[in-house]
């Protein structure tokens, strides 16, 4: 639970930041100079909002009515910065442990594990001056990590980082939102990591949050688009995991009604989990196909089509009390003669389910 | 005869009072200004000898006129002791008379030093440890001993207590209030304390000559006399 | 006499000096630390006034501060009885008087190199370290500190050879006492106020330049293997 | 046309670089800590290598062996650093005019269309200190851009930057190579990113550079699946524009036979192009279906299939002496009981391509 | 005589003093800036004895130095007969001696505060700098130079208030020549050589303070403008 109600002024910019973070991960979503890192570091202690609140968990960390306004040092919060800001004279092992022997905080993360996530082994002795850029930033997540935060601010921690190693550290930080209930907010201009990770989000522009919620009402919300972007409209379907064929390596996923069936989802069967599914990922059949590479055909009721002008057309679907996005050609919904409340069978590749946005779904966030 | 330029004095800092009194009256009379370099005479003769533009060199210390003669710095043969000195021992204001003994000088510096002239490096102070040698006093005061770039500041320490007792030259006694003169030095227990005065090689001034006449005459005896200084032997 | 070979009242200075440098850096360093780090980060009322005070005595001449010591920490003087009659300590004609005036004199050459690197330290860097968990004290000493290294270096080296050269204050204040507070400068002076000094001067020169260098060459090579350490090394 | 051949050494690794770039763009991609940052410093001169060769469109940079080595300022790159590296004391607007007035360089580019292009207007007159990370980034390209270089050096420049601002920043740096004749060698841990933009695409690992050519084959190789990544396999596909159908706005392209429909692209009809179809997004049928919303359905013959463990399979497919890739589950390919030398439909839906992958083909690297 | 008018002899030696300051400063900032560069940046087969050399008159006491000036640049001096001769140049026993003393003893003073601030500055912007095409020299004038301001300036105001305050090296090397040479230190010192002269050393004391603080408060004002220009200001 983070609560945050802040205004101040940077430059000559305004900041007027209201949102509510329900647990888990809060994602801080807009454009290069929205204000995104001005707003952590008020919420950190760094820079000082003109009046406000801010509580994470229930503690107060700040209450302009109230007088309370805890130091840097009191606020317990692990801070990834945007330009990683390691101690240039100490090695990446002191670098690591700071608030160890500095801060007298007694990290609950395990050392070696922080370590070997973040690939870090054989820099333990090196200066960060002689690190290269990708590694600067793992250093900088993993002295936070450890910590011992009671929130983390991520400040686009993974802009460096190769596919690979973004996708070792995301699911840790799923797993430290989960487990050690730890609440993260996180600054990304990455809507795919951002709807991958998050379960708020915040959208930011000319330093006002315009809008906060959970991801999926988020990004279905049409009049956000110039926010989110239209490239990227997408859908969340929960579920929950009924069975893994291990023969094909398959997840067979409940959406309520309808089986999905995803590849290389590291769940087991009676686990909750959210399906992030792109739009453009979905194509719309009229009869049902046959003989088709695509596994998941699954019927449902047109609710919308929005064609504006431009080539694409995007058709809102219902199925099971879930909402499902398709995003085809104008002349394909001419072709097909597609209208708000036809029957249709909805094509999604398994494939493309399986690109990092499917996560265990956070117990805090279960919507439906 | 008058000129435009100043004439050039470099002189002992110690002589200041007496030296700027003896310009005025010699301005007074013949219309010539005059300027002066005060340093200590050591410096003072390090700079004539290299080739400073002083038309006069007035030293407190024979040693070192005899230096710059010896570089023939100064004309040889217009070198004047135009004055003398004595030394005295001073305490503060209400100081009792000191007899001059080992065992009073022990008592009194017991708990503090004897502030003087550096025996080593200025005038003053090898004048003064001539004297306590010549008079046995010597050993009772060589660990006692607070020896200073100069004798203002020995004059100073006694004036603000650090110092119980300061050695310096009568004149000085003379203009510090706030001391008072607990004995003279007999003059036999030390060398004659002379000042000299000399044109230098490099003097250009027309008037320097008549200023070390004027030096040596009666009115700056007068001056001097008022300050202190000793005048007789030149009489 | 072989010409390498220190006499003992050459071995005497040398120690003295080093000894006084040594404890006016040491007492001195870390106030300057200190006031350099105020300076640098805060706007306080006085700040000017401070500023201003730390840089007097290099305003004016030595002498004068000398004796404004000699009038504060002196037997009578406020600070000097007060701290005699509380903590029995003497500053008066005693090496740590001479330590005192060196310290003095050097302060301003410390405050500013300090400074210079507290300015160029990256607030942002002590951010982090608070926001890590440390306090404020904490951070500065693990952080803004050791990257102020340089500037401390540089001020201790500035610090220590003014300490090593002193002169004016230093024979004002505590006079020239040979073991007590003739260091290797009044030594220096000593021997060029004597017309037949020029060896024993050239000689003293020779020593102060040998010991500056050694010092010198020391910190340079500390500094650099500092810089390695601190990773500030750009090369 | 760059021709790389250095080797040297930084730390504790060792460096040995040696590739060509025909023109146009040319990539360096690997992990983390590869060595990329180092190579393109030896090549811009801030690094020494023991012993090499560089020149760039004739002109030799470096020639160990002649004796020749010309000096930083002398070497005419555009270097845009991972790490910005901004003047502090100057404002943007003569952070951005540098090479104009302090190193005599007449830039080929004008200064209002860079900073139009980059979106620095408001910000001429501030400080770096006072940028966003995004901003900053942005300076530096401009800064680079503006310089009048003969080889533009860009390390992760659009590491910090959100998908709008890339999708303007990318076509420029495609048109700058074109038009202006500058090569680009560009440093990037994204390979979409890379695959978009370059002609040449350099493989690096642990200081070595492990293979480098023309992006389709490359991304083709299976010996280097273990560097360009598994997940992103992708084919590129040359082609022209053989008509515009405005209606819909769909761009058609001849592949040499088939056509595709293509939304959004930016052309004209005759415009040779070059299209990224990522393997993920090609679905196959046994029979060609009817009534799909999927545009294009090629009819391709099956070249291999890689079943390895895990659920995915990988479908190499040929059509018109093109090549395609489809990942489908191993599951489908066992239910549809493909075999290499079939005759399948391959399914892309319109709406895929159009990612950002297509871009005009540079006309040095008409590969067909 | 009101007590805050100041009387024609300040009034000269304060405006010589600023002369000579000022000279001082114009002639020696420039050299000081490329020394300390160069220790900074460059590791050459002498840069252990060009530190030591600059630190030297740091060392050594002020009146060595001044002896050691008076010995080169005098007119009979090696340096001083080859300037005079060529370019008609003098130092002995003139303002610009004064200026020659003062620039001597205060470059130590400007060299580190500068050589720290070069340190601080990151190369890799030079390099940037040449990167676009900025020649090695441009790069210095446009990076590396405003980036040391800081140091610059800091070692512009010791350097300034050491000239100020300079009396050893200035009064051994061209003497206490009132309108010439005699700045605000000398004639502070030369009023101490008289026990009537505590209201004119005070009155001196005090104008010397005045202006040094005058001095400091623009320098820091002038500082922080410029802070705050070059965007280095964090707060
Ligand atoms: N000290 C300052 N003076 C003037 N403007 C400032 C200052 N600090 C920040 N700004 C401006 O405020 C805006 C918000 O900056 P902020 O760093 O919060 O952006 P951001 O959302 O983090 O962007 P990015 O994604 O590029 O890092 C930017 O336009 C920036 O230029
Ligand atoms: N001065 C140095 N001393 C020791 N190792 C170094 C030094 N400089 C770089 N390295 C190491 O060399 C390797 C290559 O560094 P480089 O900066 O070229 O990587 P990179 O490919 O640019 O990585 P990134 O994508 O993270 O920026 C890194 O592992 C780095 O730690
Ligand atoms: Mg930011
Ligand atoms: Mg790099």
């Amino acid at each position: 639970m983070i609560d945050i109600n802040i205004s101040g002024r940077v430059g000559r910019m305004d900041i007027v930041a209201q949102f509510e973070g329900r647990g888990g991960v809060t994602s801080l979503f807009g454009q290069s100079g929205a204000g995104k890192t001005t707003v952590t570091n008020m919420i950190a202690g760094l820079a000082t909002p003109s009046s406000g609140r801010i509580s994470v968990n229930g503690t107060v960390l700040l209450d302009g009515d109230k007088g309370i306004d805890l130091p840097v040092q009191a606020r317990r919060i692990g801070h990834v910065f945007q330009d990683a800001r390691l101690f240039p004279h100490l090695s990446v092992r002191a670098n690591l442990t700071y608030a160890r022997w500095a801060g007298r905080r007694s990290g609950t993360r395990d050392f070696d594990e922080v370590i070997d996530l973040l690939g870090l082994k054989d820099l333990l002795d090196r200066k960060p001056e002689t690190l290269s850029g990708g590694e600067r930033q793992r250093v900088a997540i993993g002295r936070a990590l450890l910590s011992g935060p009671r929130l983390l601010i991520m400040d686009e921690p993974l802009a460096n980082l190769d596919h690979a190693r973004r996708n070792d550290i995301l699911p840790y930080l799923d797993r430290l939102c989960v487990e050690a209930g730890i609440p993260i907010l996180y600054v990304s201009h990455s809507i795919e990591e951002v709807t991958r990770l998050s379960n708020t989000l915040v959208l930011l522009s000319e330093g006002r949050t315009q809008a906060y919620g959970p991801v999926a009402e988020m990004l279905a919300r049409e009049d956000l688009v110039h926010v989110t972007g239209r490239r990227e409209a997408s859908a969340l379907l929960s579920g929950t995991v009924s069975r893994i064929d291990a023969t094909w390596d398959l997840a067979h996923v409940d959406i309520g009604g309808p089986e999905l069936q995803i590849p290389g989802l590291a769940a087991a069967a009676g686990d909750a989990v959210r399906l992030r599914i792109l739009a453009r990922d979905v194509a719309l059949a009229a009869v049902p196909p046959e003989g088709l590479s695509i596994r998941n055909a699954l019927t449902v009721t047109i609710e919308s089509i929005s064609g504006e002008t431009g080539p694409y057309a995007e058709i809102l679907c219902s199925l099971a009390c879930q909402t499902i996005r398709a995003r085809i050609t104008r002349a394909s919904v001419s072709d097909l003669g597609l209208k708000p409340g036809m029957t249709v069978t909805a094509l999604i590749k398994s494939v493309s389910i399986d690109r990092g946005q499917s996560t265990l779904a956070p117990p805090v966030s279960v919507e439906t | 005869a008058t000129d435009e330029r100043p004439l050039t004095v470099f002189a002992a800092a110690s002589m200041r009072e007496a030296m700027e009194a003896i310009a005025d009256a010699f301005e007074e009379e013949t219309a010539t200004k005059v300027v002066f370099s005060f340093a200590g005479t050591g410096t003072l003769a390090r700079q004539v000898e290299a080739g400073a533009p002083a038309d006069l060199f007035v030293s407190a210390d024979a040693a070192w006129m005899d230096y710059v003669r010896d570089q023939d710095a100064v004309s040889a043969d217009t070198i004047v002791e135009f004055a003398s000195n004595g030394l005295v021992l001073v305490g503060l204001e209400e100081s009792p008379v000191l007899e001059l003994s080992p065992e009073n000088l022990h008592a009194v510096l017991e708990t503090g030093r004897l502030a003087m002239a550096d025996p080593e490096t200025v005038p003053a102070g090898r004048y003064g440890k001539a004297a306590l040698v010549t008079l046995g006093l010597w050993p009772a005061v060589s660990a006692r001993l607070a020896p200073m770039e100069n004798v203002r500041i020995a004059l100073a320490s006694v004036a603000r207590g650090d110092a119980p007792l300061a050695l310096v030259y009568r004149t000085d006694a003379m203009v510090e209030p706030a001391v008072a003169v607990v004995a003279e030095l007999p003059q036999q227990s030390h060398p004659p304390i002379r000042y000299l005065a000399a044109l230098t090689s490099s003097r250009t001034h027309p008037a320097a000559p008549a200023f070390l006449e004027f030096l040596n005459g009666p009115r700056a005896r007068e001056i001097l006399h008022s300050l202190g200084f000793l005048t007789d032997k030149v009489n | 006499m072989n010409f390498f070979h220190l006499q003992p009242a050459e071995w005497q200075a040398l120690a003295l000096t080093v000894k006084v440098a040594a404890a006016a850096l040491l007492v001195a360093l870390p106030l300057a630390v200190l006031v350099a780090y105020l300076l640098a980060r805060y706007r306080f009322p006085g700040h000017g006034i401070v500023n201003a005070l730390v840089h007097m005595p290099l305003v004016l001449p030595p002498v004068v501060t000398g004796y404004l010591l000699l009038l504060a920490f002196g037997r009578k003087g406020p600070v000097g009885a007060f701290l005699s009659e509380t903590f029995g300590i003497s500053f008066a004609f005693n090496w740590t008087g001479a330590a005192l005036a060196a310290g003095v004199m050097a302060f301003p050459l410390m405050v500013r190199p300090i400074r210079i690197s507290f300015e160029a330290v990256d607030p942002k860097l002590e951010a982090a370290a608070k926001s890590l968990g440390a306090h404020r004290v904490v951070a500065f000493l693990t952080i803004t500190l050791p990257l102020a290294v340089p500037g401390i270096l540089g001020g201790a080296i500035l610090g220590f050879a003014k300490a090593m050269g002193e002169f004016g204050a230093t024979i004002t204040f505590v006079s020239n006492i040979p073991g007590e507070t003739r260091t290797l400068a009044l030594a220096l002076y000593t021997a060029t106020q004597t017309p037949s000094g020029d060896l024993a001067a050239f000689r003293l020169t020779l020593i102060a330049a040998v010991v500056a260098f050694a010092a010198l060459i020391a910190s340079e090579v500390f500094a650099r293997r500092l810089r390695r350490r601190i990773g500030g090394d750009h090369d």
